[in-house]
């Protein structure tokens, strides 16, 4: 089998697994969208906020420590103890909680009713103040992550592959894991968002308010819920990503990937997300492989995502699932 | 009749002064009205030519010599012009109320037989097509606004600016004869007739002269020495003598501008924007104004609302002293200057009144507060005294001699004698000519010698020289031993607290006068809670003490400052009730536009009328009253009759 | 304003009350819509004559509205033609269609909430205003007479309105009622050849309604503006309209006088057989 | 309060349609350019200009662009800083290509430029509507910002594959390079953000403007009126960028001299000026140069409280300037979506109306 189909092959396999994080991260958007009509810009910031918060934790480092020593002068830095990376995550995940909670308390709960661009620009301003945040507890520089996941190339599959195409794949074992937790996070979502009394309620918040306000769901219980979810798939983001290639800004920046998703899937589609994941993950993969890499000098995962997903839409305004609109007057 | 002077310099005649302005100051604005978002504007010279086309349209349409021409409409240039226009082609102008209604304009229409309307719109094309079957002389209607007319029978019908242009088309044919009618006008042709609403019988129609609207107009204009660069709000009803004087009068022998709302909606927006340098209003405005104004301060912030009140206090205190340029001390000026720049100056702004330089109020007296208030700020509100008959002024207030009590001193050219029974007589420039075809009241209101009986009754008051207005004449008595009795004069004095609704004094032909008064009960009540003094009635509130000490202490009040004028010291208040029941139409105790009919009061009220004058402390009384539903019942009510001190006078001690 | 005349066949119609009115200046020809599967509109014709008043009447989700915007081009229909003044017209965007002249209010107000009264009115000049952008960036020559030109327009039929008072309001403060004649204004503005109105009168009071009446009759003969509007109230469609046409689930069941209609079974049925006003 | 608006009254719509329709307005706008005009550039040295004045005057331009595109027509772009790196691009390009030509040439053409780009990512706002388009904008922003870095040409091969301005001058008057002098820069720079302040009013005053918010409150009643959308919502991108443009040139030519793309131009540039906005208050010229100023000044603040004052460390400061501004975003989100302008226009009404509350 030729050397470049086989290459080829093992592109589209990495970009599946890109995709498949894509879509996790996707689906996040499409739960807060869904439930309170806001488009979470904030999500890739969180991410980032997950992840510095999970290694500070680990490290035992003190939140703050750089804002107090140059007000009070001292000189701490760390508590000294190192925590357990699965404590870690509980509580990094009690953390994101907590943001939810704040979030939804101290910003959304006075914007009900305005109109989508005012929140959607609130989550801007909330990615900000989260990243400044984030930067002043844990300090800005670049961190690494570890929380024991192998690393390295997949020998099995490189072994596997080699006998049976005479070409060996290099896979990471990071992606590997990634995706399966990915792919089973997105299923228990699907399944959640289906199947439990809350994940109903959600969706009828996004139908319609009165409706669900009459069922008896508190709007507040729910958004708060959503925002815990959205935080929670940010932290599982974050630690993939992170363990990848250390905890930075520019992580905030992958996970604005999940945009161009949304606007191949729709906002409201849960299928849409995924499949519109995979698709991006794919296709931005394959087009630096054998268009940009070698013709466009490289570089081109920066916009190929945007630009596949623009052009898309420009022929499909609905997105992949959404039903044509019929305008009223 | 008046000195048949004519004078050689001047113009002669209201078109005369328009030629004359349209030489002299051809590009100043002469009269603007807000229309389509924007104040539209004409120059002297535009003006005249506007006003020519009209005029050789009336005569292409054959107006005649001697002619009337009905106008009806809100203020609007147009009509201003169409009234100068008639008088070019030698008609004589007839403003009617707008609001007037169609049997109304029959009669003066039929009185003077115009066979020209000019009018605003559709409503009162409508009203006088209504009426056109009793009017034999009248012929054709020119319209403003064509709005809904489109369908209208148009053989006697034209739009003015269709007029206009039928002028211009033949104005070869008829300049000339437009020009030799003009140079016939002088000092003694008609100016303009004008219907008095007399309060009794039909409207009178008042003939002025071109002598009587110049002379008056110039010499006004001298006496406030009124500016070309000057600013009128034109708003008040075109038939009214004022403002024909002021619009057209004053406006043409000054060449000030004449500004005109957009709509009676818009008047207030209008009258901000154009920021008038003279204005007039009727006492009621003001009134209803300061009311508003006290309201919208009500729900201001507390900060605010003291500023306010601090400075208000301060304007009250030495505001009228600046004004008429009396001596204050410099502290107090640079605090007046303060609350100029705080809070005199952006009032004056919100209300349009930045630039006021004259303003004038008449027709009733006006409360001292009122008054004081608008003065205070450094408006410098005057008031006047005058009538149709002769031409508007009689008296105004000079600049530096304003006071709320009196109407100011003869005007330039005007003589006036006061008759035995009070009676005001005048005689001036601007008399009447005559009443038209009714030579017997004209007889009875101005003798040979050109007096004119006003029907008040008032007197000159010493030093000042000031005319003080006490009453209308017929209502004027005397007292048991012969001085004058006015109960108007005292019941107004009354009435300006406003704790008092009503008041009814008594006195003709007695020794003393006494007096019933009703309490304003939401000025009264909104006291009671504000002490929390509760009350189920208006009987209940009118007879608690704290009320009736307040009432005395401002029956006793009035009877101070009625001491003062020792002609009327005899009207002092002695003894009081507040009655138990509040005067009322429905009872026919007073007219549907609210004046006392004494007659019926006295006869309904005898009993405690006489409790008044046989001293006994109080008076139990049966009354019948008719309810909101026309039912009848009965209250009785045992009143507490009061005395009030009274300020000791000349004539009494003479009498001692 | 004037009216442009169509060079039509010189036919003309006299309504029950004497009205002379013009030649045809539109028709629909077997208009069919579908949404999907759902027939909004079936095989329905109807001409409007010029100077009338032509209603469009029928119970709730009878087609009327969906009929209006055919007519203002919003929908192209499946089947059938639009003739206008005399041609057929070809399918094109709504924005051409208002090039055209025709000018129409909505059902529920669609008055531009950010701008002013009077810059709403001028809005509905903006077919007229041809100046280019650098003319426009410098506010000089063109841009400016222009814009002075049709502020005039757009003033008198502010005042013909008489919405003087609110001229400078933002409509976003505006009661319902003077919202819906600041739109009738803004459709005016354009001087349109024909003007829809999509329920002029729905949610007003009685005085409002009044109102509104007055001054769509003062439009149709003032200026002369042929006008098709659709409306609940039978009352006032009696009144005011020349002729009427009765729409019932998409289909025709009635086009004549006032008169005839009202004494038309099919439509007394379709009346009587829906629960609404 | 300060108002004195009786006697103050238009006769023409000329008067009417002003841009100052009250005299108190128009002589307070006087004095201001007086002021900048007059006074500032004999008293500014360097620190002033180029830590405050002209970072001020670049951003309002490209305020007053961003705002024309979101604040007018409605349509949220996120890829202003992409539209601002063209413009220095072609700036660049352009000073390199011909050095002789006045640099008020080569701005301008700049600004035509990114015209001419913004116009063409313009183009599927016909289809995409709300954040669908916002997203869609960021494709421009990486795209250019990508497009910049990768292919040389346009960093005329340097090796650092940064861009430096070359010095050149206008009417003999030294205006870029490292020896220029302060207030020559400040003057060039007001010229050019008093000139896009007049053009954007009068364009959003006149019947472009009113196509433009008729777009922003109802696009579909508005094209039902006769609103071609396409043309509309195009001018409006092509304006807006041009506007960014001449801003983007100024940016690198004038006050920066040397930029790297991506630091330079990042996504970071467009939520910058997308907050400026925001703040300002969208749909107003004057909220554009309020939020210019907050979002210019809020930083040097910062600095001098936080690293002159109590000493910390500048990341620590710059971490808290993302907070509060943030923050501020948020707040001025929940308490006054219409921004500074909202609140000026406020206090002016009840000036105005002094001393009655309404």
């Amino acid at each position: 089998m030729p050397e470049q189909l086989a290459f080829t092959i093992e592109v589209f396999m990495n970009g599946l697994m890109a995709g498949v994080l894509y879509a996790l991260v996707a689906l996040g958007f499409v739960l807060i969208y869904k439930a309170s009509g806001i488009f979470n810009y904030a999500q890739g910031v969180m991410a980032l906020f997950a992840a510095l918060t999970l290694v500070g934790i680990m490290e035992g480092q003190v939140p703050f420590s750089h804002l107090i020593n140059a007000i009070l002068g001292t000189e701490v830095h760390h508590f000294g103890w190192h925590v357990p990376a699965f404590l870690a995550i509980v509580l990094t995940m009690v953390v994101m909680i907590v943001l939810a909670y704040c979030v939804q308390r101290f910003v959304f709960r006075y914007l009900v009713g305005q109109e989508p661009i005012i929140l959607f620009m609130a989550t801007i301003g909330l990615a900000y103040f989260l990243e400044g945040v984030g930067d002043l507890m844990w300090g800005s520089e670049i961190k690494t992550l570890d929380v024991g996941l192998p690393q390295g190339i997949n020998v099995w599959i490189d072994e596997f592959t080699f006998d049976a195409t005479g070409y060996g794949f290099f896979i990471d074992n990071l992606d590997i894991v990634a995706s399966i937790v990915a792919a089973i996070l997105v299923i228990g979502l699907v399944m959640f968002a289906q199947y439990t009394k809350q994940g109903r309620a959600m969706r009828a918040v996004a139908d319609d308010h009165q409706a669900a306000l009459s069922v008896g769901v508190s709007l507040n219980f729910i958004w708060i819920l959503v925002w815990s979810l959205a935080g929670f798939v940010a932290l599982v983001a974050g630690i993939m990503w992170g363990a990848k290639s250390g905890v930075q800004f520019s992580l905030s920046l992958i996970a604005l990937k999940a945009l161009p998703v949304l606007m191949l899937g729709g906002f409201t589609s849960i299928p849409g997300a995924i499949v519109g994941g995979l698709i991006i993950g794919v296709g931005e993969k394959l087009f630096e492989f054998l268009i940009g890499a070698p013709f466009l000098g490289g570089a081109t995962e920066n916009w190929f995502a945007y630009m596949l997903a623009l052009v898309f839409l420009v022929f499909r305004p609905q997105g992949l699932f959404g039903e044509k609109i019929i305008e009223r007057v | 009749m008046a000195k048949p002077l004519t004078r050689a310099d001047g113009p002669q005649s209201v078109p005369a002064l328009l030629h004359r302005n349209a030489s002299e100051f051809a590009n100043a604005p002469a009269y603007r009205e807000k229309e389509y978002g924007i104040w539209q504007s004409w120059t002297w010279s535009q003006t005249r030519d506007e006003v020519e086309a009209l005029a050789l349209g009336f005569l292409e349409l054959g107006l005649d010599e001697g002619d009337f021409v009905a106008v009806i409409g809100r203020n609007r240039p147009y009509l201003y012009w169409a009234m100068i226009a008639a008088e070019m082609a030698g008609a004589v102008p007839v403003p009617l109320y707008q609001d007037a209604n169609a049997e109304e304009m029959a009669y003066v229409m039929g009185h003077c037989g115009a066979r020209i309307a000019v009018v605003g719109d559709q409503e009162q094309v409508d009203k006088i097509i209504e009426v056109q079957a009793q009017l034999p002389d009248f012929e054709r209607m020119i319209y403003l606004d064509p709005r809904g007319l489109r369908k209208y029978d148009h053989s006697k019908l034209d739009q003015y600016s269709a007029v206009q242009e039928l002028g211009r088309a033949n104005r070869e044919k008829h300049i000339a004869e437009l020009e030799a009618r003009q140079a016939k006008l002088n000092y003694d042709s008609t100016g303009v007739m004008l219907y008095t609403s007399g309060t009794t019988g039909k409207p009178k129609g008042v003939v002025l002269s071109n002598r009587n609207v110049i002379e008056t107009a110039k010499s006004s204009s001298e006496f406030d020495n009124l500016k070309r660069t000057d600013e009128i709000l034109a708003y008040l009803p075109m038939a009214w003598v004022g403002d024909f004087i002021f619009s057209v009068g004053q406006a043409l022998w000054t060449g000030f501008c004449t500004n005109c709302p957009e709509s009676a909606e818009t008047m207030h927006v209008d009258l901000r924007e154009i920021g008038p340098t003279y204005y007039f209003a009727p006492p009621r405005v003001f009134e209803t104004q300061l009311t508003s104004v006290m309201i919208r301060m009500e729900d201001a912030s507390r900060f605010k609302k003291w500023l306010f009140d601090k400075f208000m206090a301060h304007a009250r205190k030495v505001g009228p002293a600046i004004l008429d340029g009396k001596k204050v001390s410099a502290w107090d000026r640079a605090k007046y200057a303060l609350g100029e720049l705080m809070i005199y100056g952006p009032l004056k702004n919100t209300l349009g009144f930045s630039r006021v330089r004259v303003g004038y109020t008449a027709g009733e007296a006006i409360g001292p507060e009122i008054f004081d208030f608008y003065r205070s700020l450094g408006i410098n509100l005057k008031q006047l005294y005058g009538q149709t008959e002769a031409t508007v002024f009689i008296t105004a207030q000079p600049d530096g001699e304003v006071r709320s009590d009196t109407v100011g001193v003869t005007c330039p050219g005007v003589e006036l004698k006061i008759a035995d029974n009070g009676e005001v007589f005048y005689r001036s420039p601007g008399v009447f000519v005559e009443y038209y075809k009714n030579p017997e009241s004209t007889a009875d209101t101005k003798d040979a010698e050109g007096w004119v009986a006003t029907g008040d009754a008032g007197f000159i008051e010493e030093g000042s020289g000031h005319l003080r207005i006490i009453d209308r004449a017929k209502d004027v008595g005397q007292m048991a031993d012969g001085r004058l009795f006015a109960p108007k004069y005292v019941e107004n004095k009354l009435k300006f607290f406003p704790n008092v609704l009503e008041a009814v004094v008594f006195g003709n032909k007695r020794s003393e006068c006494t007096a019933f008064i009703n309490i304003d009960l939401t000025a009264v009540g909104n006291w009671a809670e504000r002490n929390n003094i509760g009350y189920a009635s208006y009987q209940e509130l009118a007879r608690h003490p704290q009320v009736m000490d307040t009432i005395q202490s401002h029956v006793e009040e009035v009877n101070r400052s009625v001491a003062e004028d020792e002609m009327l010291s005899g009207c002092q208040v002695h003894r009081f009730v507040v009655l138990h029941k509040e005067l009322d139409a429905d009872d026919g105790e007073l007219t549907r536009t609210r004046k006392v009919r004494r007659k019926i009061i006295e006869e309904k009220y005898a009993d405690i009328i006489t409790a008044l004058y046989d001293g006994s402390k109080q008076v139990s009384t049966e009354t019948e009253v008719t309810y909101e539903d026309g039912r009848k019942g009965s209250i009785k009510a045992t009143l507490e009759i009061r005395d009030a001190a009274v300020q000791p006078t000349s004539h009494q001690m003479a009498a001692e | 304003m004037e009216r442009d005349s169509v060079k039509d066949q010189a036919d003309s119609y006299v309504t029950d009350d004497g009205r002379t009115i013009g030649p045809t200046v539109m028709e629909m020809k077997n208009i069919t819509l579908r949404f999907g599967g759902v027939e909004a509109i079936k095989d329905i014709s109807f001409d409007i004559r010029e100077g009338e008043i032509r209603a469009i009447i029928g119970p709730n989700g009878a087609g009327k509205s969906s009929m209006l915007n055919v007519i203002s081009g919003f929908y192209v229909p499946q089947e059938g033609e639009v003739w206008y003044k005399g041609a057929q017209r070809p399918p094109m965007k709504p924005y051409q269609v208002a090039q055209q002249g025709i000018a129409r209010t909505f059902q529920n107000i669609a008055l531009f909430e950010g701008m002013s009264v009077l810059d709403n009115v001028m809005t509905g000049r903006l077919t007229q205003m041809k100046s280019g952008l650098l003319a426009q960036s410098l506010w000089k020559g063109k841009a400016e007479r222009e814009e002075v030109e049709n502020r005039e327009i757009a003033e008198k039929v502010i005042d013909f309105l008489e919405i003087q008072a609110i001229r400078k309001t933002p409509v976003a403060r505006l009661p319902y009622g003077l919202k819906k004649r600041v739109e009738l204004a803004r459709a005016l503005a354009a001087e349109p050849t024909i003007l829809l109105l999509d329920e002029p009168m729905a949610g007003m009071n009685v005085e409002e309604k009044e109102d509104m009446s007055r001054f769509i009759l003062d439009v149709n003969d003032e200026f002369g503006t042929t006008i098709a509007l659709i409306e609940h109230d039978m009352g006032v469609v009696m009144d005011l309209s020349d002729r009427v046409v009765v729409m019932d689930y998409g289909r025709k069941i009635g086009d004549g006088s006032p008169h005839d209609v009202r004494n038309n079974q099919e439509v007394i049925d379709a009346y009587l057989g829906v629960a609404h006003d | 309060m300060f108002y004195r608006e009786a006697g103050d009254f238009n006769t023409s719509y000329a008067q009417d349609q002003q841009t100052f329709p009250i005299k108190f307005d128009r002589y307070r706008y006087y004095l201001v350019l007086f002021v900048a005009i007059f006074v500032i550039p004999f008293m500014v040295n360097d620190y002033w200009v180029n830590s405050l004045f002209l970072p001020f005057l670049i951003y309002a331009i490209a305020a007053i662009g961003l705002n024309i595109l979101v604040g007018y027509c409605g349509q949220v772009s996120l890829g202003t800083g992409g539209f601002m790196a063209v413009g220095a691009y072609a700036c660049y390009k352009l000073m390199t290509a011909m050095p002789d030509v006045s640099m008020f040439i080569h701005i301008l053409l700049a600004g035509v430029i990114t015209a001419a780009v913004g116009a063409l990512f313009g183009l599927p706002s016909l289809r995409i509507k709300g954040f669908y388009l916002a997203v869609a904008t960021l494709a421009a922003q990486f795209f250019l910002v990508w497009l910049f870095n990768r292919v040389p040409w346009f960093y005329n091969y340097s090796a650092s594959g940064q861009i430096s301005a070359p010095e050149r001058d206008t009417f003999g008057i030294l205006i870029t390079g490292p020896n220029t002098d302060a207030w020559a820069t400040y003057m060039f720079c007001l010229i050019f953000t008093v000139g896009s302040a007049l053009v954007a009013r009068n364009l959003t005053r006149g019947s472009v403007g009113r196509k433009w918010m008729a777009i922003r409150d109802m696009d579909i009643a508005a094209e039902i009126i006769g609103v071609n959308p396409l043309r509309a919502k195009l001018t409006a991108f092509a304006v807006s960028s041009f506007f960014i443009g001449i801003s983007g040139a100024l940016f690198f030519s004038i006050y920066l001299g040397a930029v790297e793309v991506g630091e330079a131009f990042g996504i970071q540039k467009s939520f910058l000026v997308l907050f400026m906005i925001i703040i300002g208050g969208l749909g107003s010229i004057f909220g554009s140069f309020a939020g210019a100023a907050f979002l210019v000044l809020l930083p040097v603040l910062l600095k001098i409280v936080g690293v002159d004052w109590l000493g910390w460390p500048t990341d620590i400061v710059a971490h808290l300037q993302l907070v509060i501004v943030g923050g501020l975003i948020i707040i001025f989100l929940i308490a006054e979506p219409h921004g500074l302008a909202q609140l000026w226009r406020v206090a002016k009404e009840k000036l105005r109306l002094w001393p009655f509350p309404h």
